[in-house]
């Protein structure tokens, strides 16, 4: 009973810490810029849906004029971004994840410490570089040179979450199939990706977030027609002031798409792998 | 009994061709997509060797190892090594311990905690830059529902991030609030991929849940844990966002880590190759780092699935 | 006529020698049960001959064909694992249909086989569910089936009946020879069972040390062990092995110096005077009395353990030397409560001797 | 849009009608302010392109600018399509948010993209440009009658910005001195003054401080509660110190630099450096805004916004900002501010919005037509006057009836401020590749000294040691 109490109360402050900040932006993308700039702070106001108005319909009315808002653009941005580096990632990283899981091969260690090694690399210290060369290959400001440069952040944490998860899936199921008369690529299209399932969902989700929340590649390397939606949220930074409220609506937009996925990726995110009943 | 052929050579056995190849054929394509890399890297590493500053053009000079041995000469060098290191550390380490504790009250599959598990994952989905743009706003001392909430139980005038001694802290605390779900997910998978007999076995021999808990779930678990650890640390340590939003560094050198001290030699100050010769220092210590958890991981991993 | 052939085979990983110049024949429809402790490299072997791990030399034949360089699904090997190796997100009905599918069978020829071999195992009732709520007992017979779906060449069992409950192992240990004489397999069955190895090998095979010791009828390996080794990895409880040394007795005939008293041995054993031996003598072949008896020495009965029809006593010579005997639970001596004093009579005549020196059996 | 209304507005231009008549007249023909703005210039269009300038000379040409999203671009935009229309030209752009935004210009640049023939920078940025050489020096085009249309009026730009603007690229040399290179063209800017909040000063019986001393005082008087006296910036960068920092410095008769024997010698630990800092740290931690160290543009300004500061001393358009659609709109009070009591005048330092053009563009001359339209008289007035491009850089544009009156009504008191102010009102650095160096190093040593880790003598003697020594590792002194 005690050891209930202080569960529930552990997960009561646990939520709070995380999920406070969360409701607050909820709150502040309802209300004006007025409202958020009180002192002290209060929870008696007016909501408003101006700032989504502003950001959905790409119109922001100010007393000099209809300015363009180009926040939708961003998110579509982040979204052809997003989804692309994660898809070329799980193409390209599922079956090098399985290899360095399933066989021992010369170099094989080196190959995966190699790629994981891309990841330590600060972006800052390739980003010059990587410009000058972008702009001389006809890369930059495209999405297939941005996708391949995502590729950075988001192969690396989806070749080494994967690879543990193939590791856990027992050999010998795969061995069966394989004596059933199936061949290689079966086996690893019908049981080893079925089975890692949860830990390519888990992966390709994580990966996709942190390509969402990049920002130092696109904002280099890119005009702004390609700018993601990290970097367009700060456009509502201006010297005439900071529109928290927008700020507050944009976030709120930045998340739904990824909250969508991690929805639909929740069926697996929250079943783990489950094999320990058949791994004997 | 055992009717050989005598006269038959024994045949030397060896694989096939498509056997010997077939990893090669599945890791290398995502090696020869991304090792194009190396190209800038290698310019990168160039820079870090010459005079390099945007604004003198003229200076521009090959000086082998001049900018680290003025690096080295630097105190503000070791105060950045020094205030990196012990940012990831207390990053990774007050992360991995809070979202392993969160992950263990979510391990039971109940509707609320599925519910839970997929809200807790919010912060992550919050761009960092953004987010500290918020926290900022929610620690504002005017403003902020933070700060309101403190002089509510007492505490006025907490200085949050605009003073030297609990600047390190709120960053930490922005870091750990925005990263910790990160720990919680993959944790979270990995209990629930545990493999149940062991746990059914200490349950039934009556062992105490602190001994099954040190000796079967978290050596089981440990795989896992150095996944989270590593790719948090490699994050942590090339922190950039969060500081830059919230402090640019300040006040005073407090949290000049290498990324900000970086970018402000690159961006602001046009410092090339001082830029340059840092983010070298630093990818050095991020490659050790890893290696040593690598090397862990790997071991834990021989010892789990055995030789054959 | 050889069917399956294993050919010197040899795999190491680094340095250790895991299977050392391994051969073996099998006939077609005969079943080999393969046994030796954990660790004697059984399961490398299967890997081996199923074609999932490759011999560093050797050859694998079937029907005088090498195999040695197919993969594992080119092979015409079929294997019911230890742990089952059901596929977790397939129901019953495509776990067993999975090599039928393989080799393309039409959907109603692949039902109508699944059927019958459910039928035949009795989990046509479970069809429809995953792994997952399967019983141990149903997993069982699922992997089993799925093994026999295809008829292979050659059929490996790994200690099939390992993960399951007492009961359905005695079940499967009687059921299992009629199924696979149902479908004339030639079979490779590993466990460490020697009970199982005994009743469901046409021949039984001794692994350790990276080869075969044996390879024998279940009874040879029984009755004539070649080594101490072998002798005590068959029998429960195990053989009693006493040190003796045989002597010319007066008559011309050897004797034996057992706990005390001089034992008339068997005529082979005239040739075996002066040396070290140690006498092997299974528990069963010891008969205890109540009373003196011509030949039969005299013990101290420390422990009685009846245990289900057989009653375990176990004995203590003049010198200390522990001695195990059994009998059927119904011919136990009659024996009063704390009766001590017992003789035992040993049959010298079905006694196995072993040099002492290299533990091999003489003879 | 019809001939009438085109009509209405060329008779307004050429003075048939007076303001307030056009008003009327639009608001009958159902055109509101800002529309009929907009076509008031389009008048203004009209006029420019019936002088002798051939402004059609890159018809069908596009332009790419690099920009910073920014009311001056807001402004620029909702007035582009004139610009079209007058040179048939088309005009792509890039805006970034203005927290990133030098990082891409200096990407940009670095890689030696031809993709921008023109951008914006600060005034501060050309010291590192310039010398890099991303820039070109527009006094080619400016001096070029066959570039430059009769009507642009170079000289009509405040003296002082254009000044601020050029340089020779020699360490130390006065800026706009023999030799200069006009690096950009000065497009809006803003110099360092007070800004209160008149309800307060009211209420607490204060009025606007006429010195330092006097401006520790109120500001000290005015906090109370969740009220502080006095906002600044504070964060470890260089802006932090180029505003009211760096304005009251000089007025006080301290220098970054001094230049002995033709070296540059840095100089902010003067004596005058010292008693000036020392008051600027004192008053910021007793009347200051308690964060002051994370204090940037925007919390400065939204704390005057919402009244949780009584004043600021830093940009006045950051108090003019402030005056519109904050909860204090139409409280916001401005003065000019001479901290040294024997000062003879305020000496603001300005920050200027400038437009630069590309050296890597391939087609500078284009590029060149929409600097001199975007800095030209009738674009600068439209923002003044319609759009918030202040200050305006040009002295036809602060005598414009129109601006006045818009700045009398909503900003009471801003005229007289600026007048006060301009002429004292240029950049106080000594111009140097090392500035934000430098000013880096300056904000992360007030910081300490706000904290009492360090001394105010002391940070600056380590300062001006640290900066020599960059100075001598980056060969500009010896």
């Amino acid at each position: 009973m005690i050891v209930k109490a202080v569960r529930a109360v552990l997960l009561a402050l646990v939520a709070l810490f995380f999920l406070f900040p969360i409701f607050w932006v909820l709150l502040m993308s309802v209300m004006t810029n007025q409202d958020i700039l009180r002192s002290p702070p209060s929870l008696i106001f007016e909501p408003t849906l101006e700032n989504y108005v502003a950001l959905i319909s790409g119109q922001l009315d100010t007393s000099v004029g209809t300015l363009e808002v180009a926040y939708m653009r961003n998110l579509m941005n982040s979204l052809i971004l997003g989804v692309g580096s994660v898809l070329l990632s799980l193409l390209l990283g599922v079956p090098a994840a399985y290899a360095f899981a399933r066989f021992r091969f010369r170099l094989g260690e080196n190959i995966a410490f190699t790629l994981l090694s891309f990841r330590f690399a600060p972006p800052l210290l390739v980003l010059l570089p990587l410009l000058f060369y972008f702009q001389q290959l006809g890369l930059y400001d495209t999405y297939f040179g941005l996708i391949w440069v995502y590729q950075l952040i988001t192969l690396p944490l989806i070749l080494w979450i994967v690879r543990g998860y193939f590791e856990d899936i027992s050999e010998d199921i795969e061995h069966a199939y394989r004596l059933d008369g199936h061949s290689w690529l079966a086996t690893f299209l019908r049981i080893a990706i079925p089975l890692a399932r949860p830990g390519i969902a888990a992966a390709a989700l994580l990966a996709f977030i942190f390509a969402w929340n990049n920002f130092i590649f696109a904002l280099i390397l890119g005009s702004s027609d390609v700018q993601p939606v990290t970097v367009g949220a700060l456009a509502f930074i201006t010297a005439s002031g900071i529109n928290y409220g927008q700020i507050a609506a944009a976030l709120v937009l930045s998340v739904v798409p990824t909250l969508i996925l991690a929805l639909f990726a929740q069926r697996y995110l929250v079943e783990g792998l489950s094999l320990g009943a058949v791994k004997g | 009994m055992v009717e050989l052929a005598q006269d038959r050579a024994l045949p030397r056995a060896r694989s096939s061709a498509r056997d010997w190849l077939l990893p090669y054929l599945l890791s290398l394509p995502s090696l020869l997509v991304t090792i194009g890399i190396l190209i800038p890297f290698g310019t990168a590493v160039y820079y870090s060797m010459e005079r390099y500053n945007l604004a003198f053009p003229a200076g521009r000079q090959f000086i082998w190892f001049g900018n680290y041995i003025s690096l080295f000469g630097d105190p503000g060098f070791w105060n950045t090594l020094q205030v990196s290191l012990l940012y990831t550390l207390l990053c990774v380490g007050i992360q991995l311990l809070l979202g392993l504790g969160i992950a263990l009250l979510l391990v039971r599959r109940t509707w609320f905690n599925d519910v839970m598990s997929v809200l807790l994952i919010l912060p992550l989905m919050v761009a960092p830059a953004i987010a500290s743009l918020m926290w900022k706003l929610m620690t504002n001392p005017s403003f902020g529902i933070l700060s309101y909430l403190l002089t509510l139980v007492g505490v006025e005038r907490f200085p949050w991030a605009s003073s030297p001694d609990t600047a390190l802290f709120t960053v930490v605390l922005v870091d750990t609030w925005v990263y910790t779900p990160f720990i919680t997910i993959l944790l979270l998978a990995g209990l629930r991929a545990l493999p149940k007999q062991p746990f059914e076995a200490a349950e039934l021999d009556g062992v105490p849940q602190s001994f099954v808990f040190f000796r079967i779930t978290l050596p089981m678990l440990m795989p896992y844990i150095l996944t989270a650890g590593l790719f948090r640390m490699l994050e942590a340590i090339q922190q950039f966002d969060i500081i830059y939003a919230m402090t640019q560094g300040g006040p005073g050198d407090t949290l000049m880590v290498f990324q900000i001290q970086a970018y402000l030699s690159a961006f602001t100050y046009t410092n090339i190759g001082r830029s340059a010769a840092v983010l070298m220092v630093l990818w050095a210590i991020t490659f050790l780092l890893s290696n040593l958890v690598i090397k862990r991981w790997l071991k834990l991993r021989e010892r789990r699935h055995g030789n054959a | 006529m050889a069917y399956f052939e294993i050919d010197r085979l040899s795999k190491s990983f680094g340095k250790s020698k895991v299977i050392d110049n391994l051969s073996l024949s099998v006939r077609q429809g005969e079943s080999v049960v393969v046994f030796g402790p954990s660790g004697c490299g059984k399961t490398v072997l299967l890997r081996l001959i199923s074609g999932v791990l490759r011999a560093d030399a050797g050859d694998i034949r079937i029907d005088g064909e090498s195999i040695a360089h197919l993969g594992p699904d080119h092979r015409d090997v079929a294997m019911a694992f230890q742990n089952f190796a059901l596929y977790p997100h397939m129901t019953a009905f495509e776990n067993i249909a999975s090599p039928l599918r393989a080799r393309k069978l039409a959907e109603a020829e692949i039902s109508r086989r699944v059927h019958e071999l459910a039928e035949l195992l009795r989990i046509d009732h479970v069809l429809g569910h995953t792994p997952r709520e399967l019983s141990n007992g149903q997993k069982q017979r699922t992997s089993l089936a799925r093994s026999l779906a295809a008829p292979p060449a050659v059929l490996l069992l790994d200690d099939p009946l390992r993960n399951v409950d007492a009961k359905i192992r005695y079940e499967m240990r009687l059921e299992l020879p009629r199924v696979l004489r149902e479908y004339r397999s030639t079979v490779f069955y590993v466990t460490q069972d020697y009970k199982e190895a005994m009743a469901l090998g046409n021949r039984v095979g001794v692994l350790y040390d990276g080869t075969f010791q044996q390879v024998d009828t279940p009874a040879g390996i029984y009755g004539r062990p070649e080594s101490i080794r072998i002798a005590r990895l068959f029998g429960d409880p195990p053989v009693n092995l006493l040190p003796a040394r045989p002597e010319l007795s007066g008559d011309g005939r050897a004797k034996l110096r057992i706990g005390g008293s001089d034992l008339v041995g068997p005529p082979s054993l005239e040739s075996l005077v002066g040396r070290d031996l140690l006498v092997g003598i299974r528990p069963e072949d010891i008969e205890v009395l109540t009373e003196p008896a011509e030949g039969a020495i005299a013990v101290e009965l420390d422990a009685l353990t009846p245990l289900n029809v057989r009653a375990v006593m176990l004995l203590r010579d003049g010198q200390g030397t522990e001695i195990l005997a059994s009998c059927p639970e119904d011919d136990r001596p009659p024996l009063s409560r704390g009766r001590r004093q017992v003789w035992a009579r040993l049959d010298l005549g079905r006694a196995l001797f072993f040099d002492r020196a290299t533990e091999m059996r003489i003879h | 849009m019809s001939k009438r209304v085109d009509d209405l507005f060329d008779a307004h231009l050429s003075k048939k009608l007076g303001r307030r008549e056009l008003a009327n007249r639009a608001a009958r023909l159902g055109l509101g302010g800002v529309a009929a703005g907009y076509l008031l210039n389009a008048a203004g269009t009209r006029a420019l392109a019936a002088g002798s300038f051939d402004w059609k000379a890159h018809q069908g040409t596009t332009v790419r600018l690099l920009l910073n999203k920014h009311p001056y671009t807001d402004a620029m935009i909702n007035n582009l399509d004139n610009f079209k229309e007058l040179t048939g030209m088309d005009v792509v752009y890039d805006v970034f948010p203005e927290d990133v935004y030098f990082d891409k210009v200096t990407a940009a640049l670095s890689s030696r993209s031809s993709q921008y023939d023109a951008f914006m920078t600060g005034a501060y940025q050309t010291w590192q440009y310039g010398p890099a050489g991303w820039l070109r020096d527009v006094n080619e085009w400016i001096g070029d009658p066959s570039k430059t249309a009769d009507t642009y009026n170079w000289d009509d730009l405040l003296p002082n910005l254009r000044a601020s603007t050029a340089w020779s690229g020699v360490p130390g040399e006065a800026l706009g001195g023999s030799g200069a290179k006009q690096w950009a063209v000065p497009w809006g800017f803003e110099l360092n003054s007070i800004s209160y909040n008149r309800r307060m000063f009211d209420a607490a019986g204060v009025t606007p401080p006429e010195n330092m001393e006097d401006l520790m005082e109120k500001a000290a008087k005015l906090t109370s509660g969740d009220v502080y006296g006095i906002g600044a910036r504070g964060t470890r960068s260089w802006a932090t110190i180029h505003p009211g920092y760096l304005s009251g410095f000089t007025n006080f008769g301290a220098r970054d630099f001094v230049v002995e024997d033709g070296n540059l010698k840095a100089a902010m630990n003067s004596p005058e450096g010292k008693k000036f800092t020392q008051m600027w740290i004192e008053m910021l931690q007793k009347s200051g805004p308690r964060n002051w160290t994370t204090y940037t543009w925007y919390e400065v300004g939204n704390d005057l916004g919402a009244g949780a500061s009584a004043m600021i001393y830093d940009a006045d358009i950051l108090g003019y900002f402030q005056n519109r659609g904050t909860k204090e709109a139409g409280n916001i009070g401005y003065a000019a501010f001479a901290p040294n009591p024997e000062a003879e005048q305020p000496t603001p330092n300005v920050w200027i919005w400038s437009l630069g053009l590309s050296a890597f563009s391939e087609q500078p001359d284009a590029g060149w037509h929409f600097i001199q339209w975007a800095t030209g008289t009738e674009h600068t007035t439209f923002g003044a006057t319609q759009a918030d491009l202040v200050n305006p850089v040009r002295q036809s544009v602060w005598n414009n009836a129109d601006f006045q009156a818009r700045l009398k009504k909503d900003y009471p008191g801003y005229l007289e401020q600026y007048q006060q102010s301009s002429d004292g009102s240029k950049i106080y650095f000594t111009p140097q590749p090392l500035f934000f160096n430098l000013t880096t190093e300056w904000a992360a040593s007030l910081q300490k000294m706000h904290a009492n880790q360090v001394s105010v003598d002391e940070g600056l003697d380590q300062l001006a040691e640290s900066v020599n020594q960059q100075l001598r590792n980056a060969g500009i002194a010896q």
